[in-house]
């Protein structure tokens, strides 16, 4: 970060495609510009995006740090910023802060199991994790990936579920909403898929990211198969402005999602008010 | 009491009348609640309170002091009542409620209630009009003499509430004298004048929306300044973003306004914000001879026409 | 080692140019009967013993703030400050804010440089308040009317003139070069009527309450009805927010001029009793009523600010009692805290009794 | 200042002023150029909010105009407006807003001639008032 943390640093679009079917989410490769130098992070960061005269967002960075050539987000088309960064075409520079806030624990998963479970277009830090994951592969243990949309066509990164569910070292389970034509996968909702797949909590941790209502049904489950509430970790989002704990409306209790999270270990959060 | 008024046993004062009939109302189950003024932080001071229970009858004062509109306390009780819709976890303004308030009125904010009821926000018999005359408020502003009376008080000829249920005390004599001259003086001064005590004026404000929350008429879900798609208005506290946010709300109270002050005696940082409300209900009143809070049956003037309306200023 | 002086009352311009050539210079203004806080030039323009109804965080952290300018896809940050930043007359529970504020915008993994820019370096000159009003509280949040927590120099008002005192080196290095030469020192009648002024101040306050206990109750009421039934209270408006001297919260808006692609992105003070504050642009709000927005300006305020920096974010100024349109008094509400948790707290022993017997 | 031109938004009508300025325009009657048209389906859509942000926004007059009274698309929009425009005149010139910044007329679909004379009329007034500046936003670099 430069020393004034408010000022963005310019960034062009790369590459932008259209994520999903009802094209809502629009995926965008940003290559750093002439005067920004490349930053180092890790998988659960976000960063702002700033369109200028509309003003700002905050997204997770959805590339992992091992793909070094470009980041990558995802944006889901819901208010004024989000609109304006969905008509913007490659070539076109926009501005950048970060990266921002704490990431997932990618050292204490070393030599462990990590379970991943993910619903609709939340599912953009843990393809960051899982690239990681699988950029550094044999640091870590068994990893499997539990992951659902609605329909076949909200799925985030298709290409790329369907590439590491042909590896052989990366379990991939995913389900839909409700059955669908061409779809011989799971069917039903990812807590229910979660039980299904039962993943042993032995040595393991998970991530978990989704809709509020799908990581309430799913953290229930985990706890069962008996994954202890310090090594269970989710990544919260707020309406935030300034990303770097002044402006006062992201916090959960005395925390503050942009500085203090946005990853928290289920301990944490059950041990503020506003947690869940 | 003055002493050497009176030597006969000194009559209930208003504040003894009132609680009296609070503590009738709650008993005889004519009230659910009884909406009304507390002593405040200080003895210059009242502040809204929700009597619910006869024992805390003789919380219950009116005098100078009570200043603020009860009606956003009244609609925030009764909405309370209303429960939270569920899903959205914000009240429900559909929902209904059987409660009945009862509601302190002085003669502006019985105004206020007969216009509520008259644009749809309040059932009549929802609410209990317990009216009291008023000699005026003290000048809420720092001034340090009780004998001094808000501006809005000076000029009002709305004493006593047009409509209550029960009256407690003696109505107040109605002040003579034409209402609007505050408003001719101000319109003597040329439009650069004019122009430069509204921009000096409006200088003060902070944006903390005081007035339009304290504001009996000013019940929008989503006030305009806090709609996003658009952004109408820019959010900093300079101006023109604060002028047209008075200027809007203004417009939007038109021919509602009762000229309570509450707006004015709300303000943090004394921003004489009634002068134009009050030019617009002269221009309400003369132009189209509807004057707010008077039938719960006329149709507001502003959301009617006649076809005979003067259009001089058209083209 | 701190150093007193006479300042007579027509004498006071000249502190007030020897300050104006060096800092840019706040200080309270009478505007109408309502005192704020605006640049000063000049001694006349001062309104000193009023107590401020504008907040004395506009010197350094104004209502809006221009973060950056823009022109098309290129930002610029704002340029830097020509004078540091000096107020004067401002009362010992403001100067204490700027303490408080500086943990926030000056500490942390990130400094905000737009306050830095007008904090670092500055000067305050607090006035000892020799007028608490009712609504005045300091003394219950550890404070009092002539504390010297946040002020460089200290002035009390002696009648015809005022004693200023050094409270910090850089407020005596100021001294020292502003009055280098006819520097006039209090007699001991000057220091007596100083002492009879602090002494009547101090008389003049309510006694203190103990306030010790409300953060270990709040802990226990996050579902307590008490919120609800405050919030009635509540218009929900800013008032409290904005003239508050530690609310801190702030909004971003970009503000483009019309027709064209230059602008400002500016920060403007916030209020999280607006629903606005939280509303998501899914529409979702975390915080959708009045209940969930008291709560977090009372937590805020006397729980989490405790638990970031130690400290609670009130100075016991009163202006939120004073200029609010509903006249709610946070002290009541912590009264109330106090009083519920002292309740929820026989309530558990009393369980746990129970469970004994039981057992 | 003398080459200066009133920069002038116009808020038409669907169903009579604009179809009068079209009537204008392909009648080739001269008129100011100074006049941009918002077209709206009806002089009571237009909401006071319009005319003060057109305002701030550097316009510096504003005509708003629909169909004669009696001659409402949607039978009375133009008799609540007229109401509308009453309380905005009043209440802009109260606090110090020149006369003539804001005007209102009725032209029908008829009206080519009216049309212009209106677009004149207001031009002339408003350049006489000069540039707008009361109510003007102007983004500075702030504080």
């Amino acid at each position: 970060m430069p020393d004034n943390p408010y000022v963005p640093i310019p960034v062009r679009v790369q590459n932008v495609r259209i994520e999903s079917d009802d094209r809502t989410l629009r995926t965008f490769d940003l290559a750093f510009g002439d005067d920004s130098e490349p930053f180092e992070y890790l998988p659960g960061q976000f960063c702002q995006l700033s369109i200028l005269g509309k003003g700002e967002a905050a997204f997770g960075i959805a590339s992992s740090p091992t793909e070094r050539e470009s980041l990558r987000f995802t944006v889901n088309r819901v208010g004024t910023v989000t609109t304006a960064l969905h008509y913007l075409k490659e070539g076109e520079e926009l501005g950048l802060r970060g990266p921002l806030g704490n990431h997932y624990p990618v050292e204490k998963f070393k030599g462990q199991n990590v379970v991943l479970v993910g619903g609709g277009f939340a599912f953009t830090t843990l393809r960051s994790l899982a690239a990681y994951l699988l950029a550094n592969r044999s640091d870590y243990g068994d990893i499997t990936v539990i992951y659902g949309a609605r329909r076949p066509g909200l799925l985030l990164y298709r290409n790329e579920l369907a590439e590491w569910e042909k590896r052989g070292d990366v379990k991939v389970h995913l389900t839909i909403d409700e059955p669908a034509a061409g779809w011989d996968k799971a069917v039903g909702f990812v807590p229910a898929l979660a039980e299904k797949v039962r993943p042993s909590p032995k040595d393991a941790w998970a991530v978990v990211c989704g809709p509020p209502v799908m990581i309430k049904y799913t953290m229930p489950v985990l706890l069962d198969l008996g994954f202890a509430q310090d090594r269970i970790y989710t990544s919260l989002e707020r309406r935030m402005k300034c990303g770097v704990g002044k402006c006062g409306r992201c916090n959960i209790g005395p925390k503050y999602v942009c500085t203090d999270g946005p990853v928290f270990s289920y301990a944490e959060l059950a041990s503020l008010p506003e947690g869940f | 009491m003055k002493a050497g008024k009176s030597q006969t046993p000194s009559p209930k004062s208003q504040a003894e009348q009132l609680r009296e009939t609070a503590r009738m109302l709650l008993k005889e189950e004519k009230a659910d609640l009884v909406v009304g003024y507390e002593r405040g932080s200080s003895k210059r001071r009242a502040r809204p309170v929700v009597i619910r229970d006869e024992k805390d009858v003789d919380r219950l004062i009116f005098d100078n002091t009570c200043g603020p509109s009860l009606v956003p306390f009244l609609r925030k009780t009764l909405r309370a009542a209303k429960g939270r819709d569920s899903k959205s976890q914000t009240p429900n303004p559909k929902a209904e409620t059987s409660l009945r308030v009862a509601v302190v009125a002085k003669g502006c904010d019985g105004r206020a209630l007969v216009q509520q009821v008259a644009e749809g926000q309040l059932k009549r018999d929802q609410v209990v009009i317990v009216g009291v005359g008023c000699n005026g408020m003290r000048d809420s502003r720092r001034a340090s003499s009780d004998e001094k009376r808000d501006a809005s008080c000076e000029r009002c000829r709305y004493p006593n509430p047009p409509v209550y249920d029960v009256f407690v005390g003696e109505p107040v004599e109605v002040g003579t004298g034409d209402e609007f001259a505050g408003v001719a003086e101000f319109e003597k001064l040329a439009s650069a004048d004019r122009w430069a005590w509204f921009e000096r004026e409006l200088a003060k404000c902070i944006r903390c929306y005081a007035c339009r929350n304290a504001c009996p008429m000013c019940y929008c879900e989503e006030c305009f300044v806090d709609q996003t798609k658009p952004l109408w208005l820019g959010k900093s506290a300079e101006r023109p973003d604060t002028t047209l946010f008075h200027l809007v709300r203004a417009l939007h109270t038109a021919g509602r306004c009762v000229d309570c002050g509450a707006c004015e005696r709300a303000c943090p940082l004394g921003v004489r914000l009634g002068l134009l409300n009050k030019r617009l209900e002269q221009e309400v009143r003369e132009r189209f001879g509807y004057t707010a809070g008077l039938s719960m049956e006329a149709t507001p003037a502003l959301a009617t026409y006649s076809e005979e309306d003067k259009q001089e200023f058209i083209l | 080692m701190s150093s007193s002086l006479r300042i007579a009352k027509p004498d006071l311009d000249q502190l007030v140019s020897a300050l104006t050539s060096r800092y840019q210079l706040f200080g309270p203004v009478d505007v109408d009967g309502v005192t704020v806080l605006r640049e000063v030039k000049s001694a006349d323009e001062l309104a000193l013993g009023a107590a401020l109804d504008g907040p004395v965080k506009a010197a350094f952290f104004p209502q809006t703030e221009t973060l950056l300018t823009y022109d098309g896809t290129t930002s610029e940050a704002p340029p830097g400050r020509d004078k540091p930043t000096a107020v004067i007359g401002v009362r010992p529970c403001d100067a204490r804010s700027l303490l408080l504020l500086d943990k926030v915008f000056g500490t942390g993994k990130y400094r905000d440089p737009l306050w830095q820019r007008r904090h670092d370096d500055s000067l305050v000159i607090g006035l000892g308040c020799s007028a608490p009003l009712e609504t005045c509280f300091c003394n219950s949040m550890g404070s009092g009317p002539f504390d010297a927590e946040g002020s460089d120099i200290m002035l009390t008002d002696i009648g015809d003139a005022f004693v200023a005192e050094s409270c910090t080196d850089k407020g005596e290095r100021f001294l020292k070069t502003a009055y280098k030469s006819q520097v006039q020192r209090p007699s001991q009648a000057d220091l007596d009527k100083a002492g009879q002024a602090r002494s009547k101040a101090l008389a003049a306050l309510a006694p203190a309450a103990d306030y010790s206990g409300v953060k270990t109750a709040l802990a226990k009421l996050w579902e307590s009805a008490l919120w609800d039934e405050i919030a009635l209270g509540c218009l929900s408006c800013g008032a409290c927010a904005y003239l508050c001297p530690t609310c801190h919260c702030f909004d971003v808006q970009d503000e483009t001029a019309p027709g064209t692609q230059q602008g400002r992105r500016v920060r403007i003070w916030d209020t999280c009793q607006a629903s606005l504050f939280t509303k998501e642009a899914s529409g979702h709000n975390p915080r959708p009523g009045s209940k969930e927005r008291m709560r977090q300006r009372v937590m805020h305020k006397f729980s989490y600010f405790v638990d970031n920096f130690g400290e609670t974010a009130c100075v016991g100024c009163g202006r939120c009692i004073r200029l609010c349109p509903a006249d709610f008094d946070v002290r009541q509400v912590l009264e109330r805290v106090k009083a519920e948790g002292r309740r929820t707290k026989d309530e558990e022993r009393g369980t746990k009794k129970d469970v004994r017997h039981a057992g | 200042m003398s080459d200066w031109e009133p920069k002038i938004v116009a808020f038409l009508c669907n169903w009579c002023s604009y179809a009068g300025a079209d009537l204008a325009g392909v009648s080739r009657i001269q008129y100011p150029p100074n006049v941009r048209v918002v077209r709206v389906p009806c002089s009571g859509r237009v909401n006071p909010l319009f005319v003060l942000k057109s305002l701030e926004n550097g316009f510096d007059g504003v005509l708003v105009s629909g169909c004669h009274p009696g001659d409402c698309h949607y039978i009375s929009g133009n008799y609540i407006a007229r109401r509308k425009f009453a309380t905005l005149k009043t209440a802009l010139e109260f606090i110090g807003v020149e006369p003539g910044r804001v005007q209102f007329s009725w032209v029908s679909a008829g009206e080519g001639e009216k049309f212009a004379q209106v677009v004149a009329r207001v031009t002339d007034d408003v350049k006489k008032l000069g540039p707008a500046k009361r109510l003007v936003k102007t983004i500075g670099g702030g504080q």
